[in-house]
């Protein structure tokens, strides 16, 4: 067990520098384009760590079940949403940024 | 309920009631309206006349209804109040016939004489009102009830008449809801006819006493007519003349010179108010305007504002025979209460009649008018001669016993004041009749309401003056008969000063 | 025979569950409207008389007592409100559905007047439910839920009439009340957290000096003086009653404003009278004394007649405020009894006056004061009643407002603090001033005047003149009221009848 | 030290800045936002009275006086935002200064 | 571990009341708007710290979730409005907004704004003094309600406290739910979709698929409510979260709801808990005490529709305004909502 729980806290610990750096990507990147990637890609990762890290940790098989859950309705969301902003982005002729 | 306190309510009623039919009744119906107004003023009068049967009778009636623990609303027949209720019953009927005449054809009679019933009614409850609360509930309402019939012509100047009028009132019945309260605060329910209230106050707040006195003469004086106050007065004379004749002769202003006598009399008692020094400045105060009065009546050529100006200095007489604290000069000023009502509403009668037949308004226009209207010249004459004082018309009555209270309280000043005030109005009068009687008519008339007729004008305008003019002359010459004013005036006196 | 708390209970179902029916049936409001109307009249008629046999109670919803409970605090204070209310609304819905019963204006404007009549209904009612529920309750945070639905269904009421002036005044109404609602939670949140009790009559018992105690204590008060508009904070009111709805603004003026000013009352006047120093209650009398000079002065400054009553009622709101120290001098408790009376002639007269403006407004067409001369010859009844309205506003005896102003002046000439009664005098002549201002146009004889071919039914008339004559004739007949108020008087002058259970 | 009692502060802070807001900015819509940032300061003061100083111990009847509150105010912002649109469909303003000004106008010219 | 905790507190004391500031001092609205809802979030995460679950759910659903659509929505329509008379966009606003405070100065002079924020401030330090100062009530009634638990029938004491010991204020306050949705249905009607935003085909899946899982949240949080964190109001807000997606979908079967089906969903949670409440009295307690034993059944009936109709008003609200129908009140509606009528009463 102690050997889960641990390697459950090294997993959130993997984890955690992605939600960084995606924040670091969603407050620095130049627009709105490359800002969407540094968030999904970041936090999808990221949350996969940490889920998987808790869901080592966890208890019983259901708290489990609830973890696996929540990633994937999270996948899914922030999936489409991104796919909406970006296509909302679109609509709005905003041109992607290039270095020039 | 006792008998005596639904008498009370009845002769409320007998006036309030007809004034709220007739104020549903349509414009239209004018003939159940007179009916009205006639059979309601009858019926009155003969209520009244058995409340004065009873108090003959030693009878006391009385109602009360309790609002609230301290304020309570009462009705009680004292002999006063008597007189002023006889006073203004009897001469209700007498205009309700003229004014009935006056406005024949003429627009929005519902509502003047809805109002005007209801006038009455308020002007009786102010005579009837058993304590302090009561008088101020009336002698407010008076205001209100008033007002319509004083802008009644709707014109610009009625209406700036009637703010003017409003203005005064109202400031008066504000100082005056001071007052009382003041004294109620200090002395409790304060009830006419007992024992003067103040009276029973504690030495400590006589200070406050003399304050709470003046409040109540500068409330009451507003309506009284007491010089500084007299401003509205003049003004209101837009009015049509019946409500000149019924408002400013009897109703209004006897209303505030009635509670300066209930306040006198009632609330501080004379003695009380005399030790106090309160009755030298009133009498003063009612000098002032008997002789500003008189001189400002000189000066006005408009007849009817002439009038009001000797309203304002007749008023006076009655407040100064009350404060002069003897029992002959209250007699004087009390009798004076009925007197001067007739005189002056038999002025104002005729006033109306000269405006209303021949349409003259201005003295300098009343040359020759007796051959023209000799019976309403006859009231006039009548009338004026009893303001002056002639034997034996009613004002020499009043005039000999507040001379004679004067020299027993032995006020000289006092005297001499009569004696001017006497000239004054001989001044201001006798020049009327010259013209009317003895000058040849030198400017034509608008015979607007003349009527092809062996009489001058209508007979509903002119019997009500001839009546009036015939008390006149009654009054005085029968002053010492059992039922004439003088001698209800002597029970009354009697009363307060002891026999 | 049921008990007061059934009735009670009546108070607050009735009107809430016709409110949903008017809701979901919204072709029957006409009928369902005024009947729930006469039903809550029977049941506050109800609960009067049963309060006349049995006195006070207190009634645990669901069972549970204080402190765990909510209870309803029936007492003398809270059972006259509940019948004036009754009174006024009552009046005024048969006001309502006569004027909703109108065809107003020209064609184009039929739906919006249909679409008005559909949801005054409902509004009204929620809105009665809650007053009935803030007068009952004696939980703190229940009658803050009890505000909040009266503040917003005021609101909504006041942006019925599809005007842009009344959209703006609904707007800046809902944004005080917000502002005042939160001001009112926070200073009930602090003063659960000082002493861990919602009950008010269990507070009073337990309120001691603290600090928290005065804060939260300025909070309340803030809160609640800003939805009364007390003369600093009633900026929003006037735009708000003088552009709403003739039934809405009777309403507003007659009923809304007194749901604060009655906890103000309770708060100041009960909760926190032990702990009070008279200094502390000389703020709002000052606050009320300017109210009453500048809603005067603004009063005789208007020219539309809505505009003018609205601020009267300004001027009006002044004398409850000046009443309160007059309450902490009061040895007895005869200046409870005078705001009492001032408050409920007030509603009466201002409802009327209100009912009365809106039907001069349908005949006339406008309200300009100065162009309504001789609109007595269209409507006599009407303008009597505003007249008669007006006068008792001046407190003429013999109305409510004349005892109410008696019983103050006698108190402060006999505390020594003369001024609030001077006070009160001139706030009756400048009242006399301004409704002369109308009263002369409305007497004045002019025929023939200029109206429009619009029908106005007698029922609209005559409701504005039956509340004018009530207001009017009141004082005569003070003593009932007073024997209600003394069975159970909520204020310390008198034995409190409140039992901890 | 009991950090916890820290957010008393912050509730207040949110109570300030909120009233700050909902008197100073004049736009509409903010005013609406600043009286919500108002109401979340008295919740969390809420909370934080309810939150037992010691021992864990819960009082739920703050809790559910928030609950309340919430649903109140959310229901209170959406009238309010109903309100604010038609405001400006009749005039196409957001502010209400240049409200006041007009219907000052409309006022007199009645 | 605590220093852990009081940094985490320390963070989120001072995040609150900057993010605050920001919200109201950012000059484009719909920055505002965003941080209103991050504000939202943050307090949701506060209550948890607070040990608040039930608020903290009901925070993140109803205060951030739906007030944030809610303000989205309106924004969406100002701009609307204001793109139809002319192109006003945010740097437009802002130029509006910079000269509106010296419009203002004019008006009420800087001095008195100055005093007033004096005034403010000292109250505040005032308040915080006092709340320094004065000891916070030791628990409060949560002795006394955890004394009475065992007859509510529920072991939430929040439940219990919403729903039997204070049941009275959740019935008021379900009132006000459905004061709202009358109020803006008497306000405005219902927001037309704009062309450009035809609805992206993930969405329409998205929502086809998560509509199905929220609903069977919501049931599970009402379900769960007796017992634990949860209850009618959080199961309510998803539904109504539910509501909006299929809004913004754009399913066509949403705005096909009849209106008279509509009006009986927003009133079916205030009837029948004012029915059940009456009922109580009827069987023979007081307003809503529900008989002891079968409390719980009571409580778990009166939630369940509570919710439905809780869900129902948020979506309306969110749709803001009374439904299209062609019945001729409602076309009265519109033209009563359209004309700003001038020559209307009181004018």
């Amino acid at each position: 067990m102690a050997f889960l729980h641990n390697l459950g806290t090294v997993c959130i610990l993997i984890g955690v520098p992605f939600f960084v750096s995606g924040t670091v990507g969603l407050l620095r990147f130049p627009d709105i384009y490359t800002r969407l990637h540094a968030l999904t890609k970041a936090d999808n990762v990221g949350l996969g760590f940490v889920v998987l890290g808790l869901a080592l940790q966890a208890e019983q098989w259901n708290t489990v079940a609830r973890l696996l859950l929540i990633w994937l309705l999270v996948l899914i969301g922030s999936s489409a949403s991104c796919h909406l902003v970006a296509r909302a982005a679109l609509r709005k002729k905003i041109q992607p940024w290039s270095r020039s | 309920m006792n008998w005596g306190g639904l008498l009370l309510v009845m002769i409320m009623l007998s006036s309030l009631v007809p004034g709220l039919i007739i104020f549903a009744l349509p414009e239209k119906s004018v003939r159940p309206r007179t009916f009205l107004n006639l059979g309601s003023a009858v019926f009155k009068l003969l209520l009244i006349l058995v409340m004065i049967i009873g108090i003959y009778q030693g009878r006391h009636f009385a109602v009360r209804w309790q609002l609230l623990p301290g304020i309570e609303l009462a009705l009680s027949s004292d002999p006063l109040a008597a007189l002023f209720s006889t006073l203004s019953t009897v001469l209700w009927l007498l205009t309700t016939l003229y004014a009935v005449g006056y406005l024949e054809q003429s627009p929005n009679r519902r509502q003047f004489f809805g109002y005007f019933s209801i006038c009455v009614t308020v002007t009786v409850g102010i005579a009837l009102a058993g304590n302090l609360i009561t008088f101020l509930l009336f002698y407010e309402l008076l205001t209100l009830t008033t007002y319509p019939l004083v802008t009644h012509r709707g014109t610009r100047e009625a209406l700036a008449a009637g703010r003017v009028y409003l203005a005064y009132t109202l400031s008066g019945g504000a100082v005056l809801l001071v007052a009382v309260a003041w004294l109620q605060m200090l002395a409790g329910p304060v009830d006419f006819g007992g024992p003067p209230a103040a009276a029973s106050v504690a030495a400590e707040h006589k200070a406050q006493l003399i304050v709470i006195f003046f409040l109540f003469i500068a409330g009451l004086g507003v309506k009284a007519a007491l010089v500084p106050l007299h401003g509205w007065l003049p003004r209101a004379m837009v009015a049509p003349a019946p409500v000149s004749a019924l408002l400013h002769a009897v109703a209004v202003v006897k209303a505030g010179v009635f509670g300066i006598i209930r306040v006198v009399h009632d609330v501080y008692g004379i003695q009380y108010a005399a030790g106090l020094h309160l009755l030298l400045p009133l009498s003063i105060l009612a000098s002032l305007s008997i002789i500003y009065g008189s001189l400002c009546a000189m000066r006005a050529d408009d007849l009817k504002k002439r009038l009001a100006y000797s309203t304002v200095s007749q008023l006076s007489y009655i407040v100064l025979g009350v404060s002069v604290a003897g029992p002959l000069a209250a007699m004087g000023g009390l009798v004076h209460l009925v007197h001067q009502g007739l005189m002056k509403i038999t002025l104002f009668f005729c006033a109306g009649n000269l405006a209303e037949t021949l349409g003259v308004h201005r003295i300098s226009e009343m040359n020759g008018i007796a051959r023209r209207m000799p019976l309403t010249m006859a009231a006039f004459s009548v009338g004026a001669l009893g303001m002056i004082g002639f034997p034996p018309m009613a004002g020499f009555v009043s005039k000999w016993y507040l001379g004679m209270g004067a020299l027993a309280a032995d006020r000289m000043w006092v005297v001499a004041v009569l004696a001017v005030s006497t000239v004054l109005n001989a001044a201001y009068f006798l020049p009327i009749l010259i013209k009317a009687w003895f000058r040849p008519q030198d400017c034509p008339w608008s015979e607007q309401g003349a009527v092809d007729d062996r009489l001058e004008t209508r007979w509903m305008l002119l019997v009500p003056p001839v009546v009036t003019a015939f008390l006149v002359v009654a009054v005085g010459l029968l002053a010492n008969a059992q039922i004439s004013p003088l001698a209800w005036v002597k029970m009354i006196v009697g009363r307060e000063y002891g026999p | 025979m049921p008990d007061t708390a059934f009735w009670a209970v009546c108070l607050v179902v009735v009107p809430l569950f016709f409110a949903i029916i008017c809701f979901v049936r919204s072709a029957l409001v006409s009928i369902l409207g005024p009947l729930a109307a006469w039903l809550n009249a029977i049941a506050a008629l109800g609960m009067t008389v049963s309060f006349v046999h049995s006195g006070p109670v207190r009634y645990a919803i669901g069972g549970w007592q204080v402190p765990l409970g909510i209870n309803f605090r029936i007492d003398g204070l809270s059972v006259l409100l509940i019948a004036m209310t009754a009174v006024t609304g009552l009046s005024v819905s048969m006001y309502a559905s006569g004027y909703f019963s109108l065809r107003i204006g020209p064609a184009r404007e039929q739906g919006r007047h249909q679409h008005q009549r559909a949801y005054f209904w409902p509004l009204w009612l929620l809105l009665w439910a809650a007053l009935h529920g803030l007068f009952l309750s004696a939980d703190l945070f229940n009658i803050y839920v009890t505000l909040e639905i009266t503040g917003l269904s005021a609101v909504l009421l006041t942006s019925l009439s599809g005007k842009a002036a009344a959209r703006l005044a609904a707007m800046r109404y809902l944004l005080v009340s917000l502002l005042g609602s939160c001001s009112y939670l926070f200073g009930v949140a602090l003063l659960y957290r000082c002493y861990g009790i919602l009950d008010m009559a269990v507070l009073a018992r337990l309120v001691s000096p603290a600090p928290l105690m005065w804060v939260s204590l300025a909070l309340l008060t803030t809160g609640l003086v800003l939805k009364t508009a007390l003369f600093p904070l009633h900026f929003w009111l006037p735009p708000a009653h003088a552009n709403a709805l003739a039934p809405v603004s009777a309403i507003l003026s007659g009923l809304v404003v007194k749901a604060s000013l009655y906890l103000i009352l309770r708060l100041w006047g009960d909760v926190f009278a032990q702990v009070l120093p008279l200094a502390a209650y000389l703020l709002p009398g000052a606050l009320g004394c300017g109210a009453v000079l500048w809603g005067a002065v603004q009063a005789l400054l208007q020219k539309r007649l809505k505009m003018l009553i609205a601020y009267s009622t300004v001027a009006q709101l002044g004398y409850m405020f000046i009443a309160l120290p007059l309450i902490r001098l009061d040895h007895g408790s005869s200046a409870w009894e005078a705001v009492i009376f001032l408050i409920m002639s007030h509603a009466c007269a201002k409802s009327a006056m209100f009912m009365a403006a809106g039907s001069i407004f349908l005949k006339a067409g406008h309200d300009r004061i100065n162009d309504l001369d001789g609109i007595k010859e269209v409507l006599p009844v009407t303008s009597f009643a505003f007249v008669v309205a007006g006068v008792s506003l001046m407190g003429f005896p013999p109305s409510g407002a004349f005892i109410g102003k008696w019983l103050l002046l006698g108190v402060s000439l006999a505390s020594g603090q003369w001024w609030w009664g001077i006070m009160l005098v001139i706030g009756s002549l400048l009242a006399a001033g301004y409704v002369y201002r109308v009263a002369c146009h409305l007497l004045v004889f002019k025929a023939p005047f200029y109206a429009r071919r619009q029908f106005i039914p007698p029922v609209m008339e005559w409701s504005a003149l039956l509340l004018a004559v009530l207001a009017m004739l009141l004082g005569l007949f003070a003593g009932y009221p007073l024997g209600l108020l003394e069975a159970g008087s909520p204020f310390p002058g008198h034995a409190c009848l409140e039992v901890m259970p | 030290m009991n950090t916890i009692f820290l957010y008393n502060f912050s509730g207040l802070a949110l109570f300030a800045i909120g009233l700050h807001g909902l008197i100073r900015s004049s736009h509409l819509l903010r005013k609406i936002l600043a009286a919500n940032l108002m109401s979340s300061g008295v919740f969390l003061i809420m909370i934080v009275g309810a939150y037992g100083t010691d021992k864990g111990m819960i009082d739920p009847v703050p809790h559910a006086m928030v609950l309340t509150g919430i649903v109140v105010s959310v229901s209170a912002t959406a009238v309010a935002l109903a309100l604010v649109c038609l405001v400006q469909e009749t005039t196409n303003r957001v502010l209400l200064l240049q409200k006041r000004k007009k219907e000052q106008g409309r006022r007199t010219d009645a | 571990m605590t220093s852990v905790m009081s940094f985490f507190d320390i963070m989120l004391v001072l995040a609150l009341p900057w993010l605050g500031w920001r919200l109201l001092a950012s000059p484009d609205l719909f920055r505002a708007v965003v941080l209103f809802i991050s504000l939202g979030l943050l307090m949701s995460l506060t209550w948890v710290r607070l040990h608040a679950p039930d608020v903290a759910l009901a925070e993140a659903a109803i205060g951030a979730g739906l007030t944030g659509a809610l303000f989205l929505s309106a924004l969406r329509r100002l701009e609307r409005m204001q793109d139809s008379e002319r192109r006003l966009d945010y740097a437009e606003k802002r130029e509006e907004e910079r000269q509106a405070p010296p419009a203002r100065r004019r008006r009420s002079k800087p001095i008195a704004y100055g005093l007033a924020l004096l005034l403010l401030v000292f109250f505040l330090v005032l308040l915080g003094w006092s709340l320094v100062k004065t000891s916070v009530s030791p628990g409060g009634l949560g002795p006394a309600v955890t004394g009475q638990m065992g007859q509510t029938g529920v072991q939430s004491q929040v439940t219990a406290v919403l729903l039997n010991f204070r049941g009275y204020d959740t019935l008021l306050e379900v009132m006000v739910l459905f004061l709202a949705a009358l109020g803006s249905w008497s306000l405005t009607r219902i927001r037309q979709p704009l062309p450009e935003e035809v609805a992206a085909p993930v969405l329409a899946s998205l929502v086809r698929l998560l509509v199905p899982l929220m609903i069977i949240v919501a049931g599970y949080l009402v379900w769960i409510g007796s017992s634990r964190a949860g209850g009618a109001f959080q199961g309510g807000a998803v539904l109504g979260a539910a509501g909006v997606l299929l809004l913004l979908a754009d399913v066509t079967v949403v705005r096909q709801i009849p209106s008279a089906l509509l009006r009986w969903a927003l009133v079916l949670g205030p009837l029948l808990f004012l029915l059940s409440a009456i009922a109580c009295m009827w069987i023979g307690g007081n307003l809503l005490e529900y008989p002891r034993q079968s409390a719980g059944a009571w409580i778990l009936l009166i939630e369940s529709a509570t919710a439905v109709s809780i869900g129902v008003t948020l979506a309306a609200l969110y749709a803001g305004g009374r439904p299209l129908e062609p019945s001729a009140l409602e076309e009265a509606g519109e033209v009563a909502s359209e004309s700003g009528g001038d020559e209307g009463e009181g004018e």
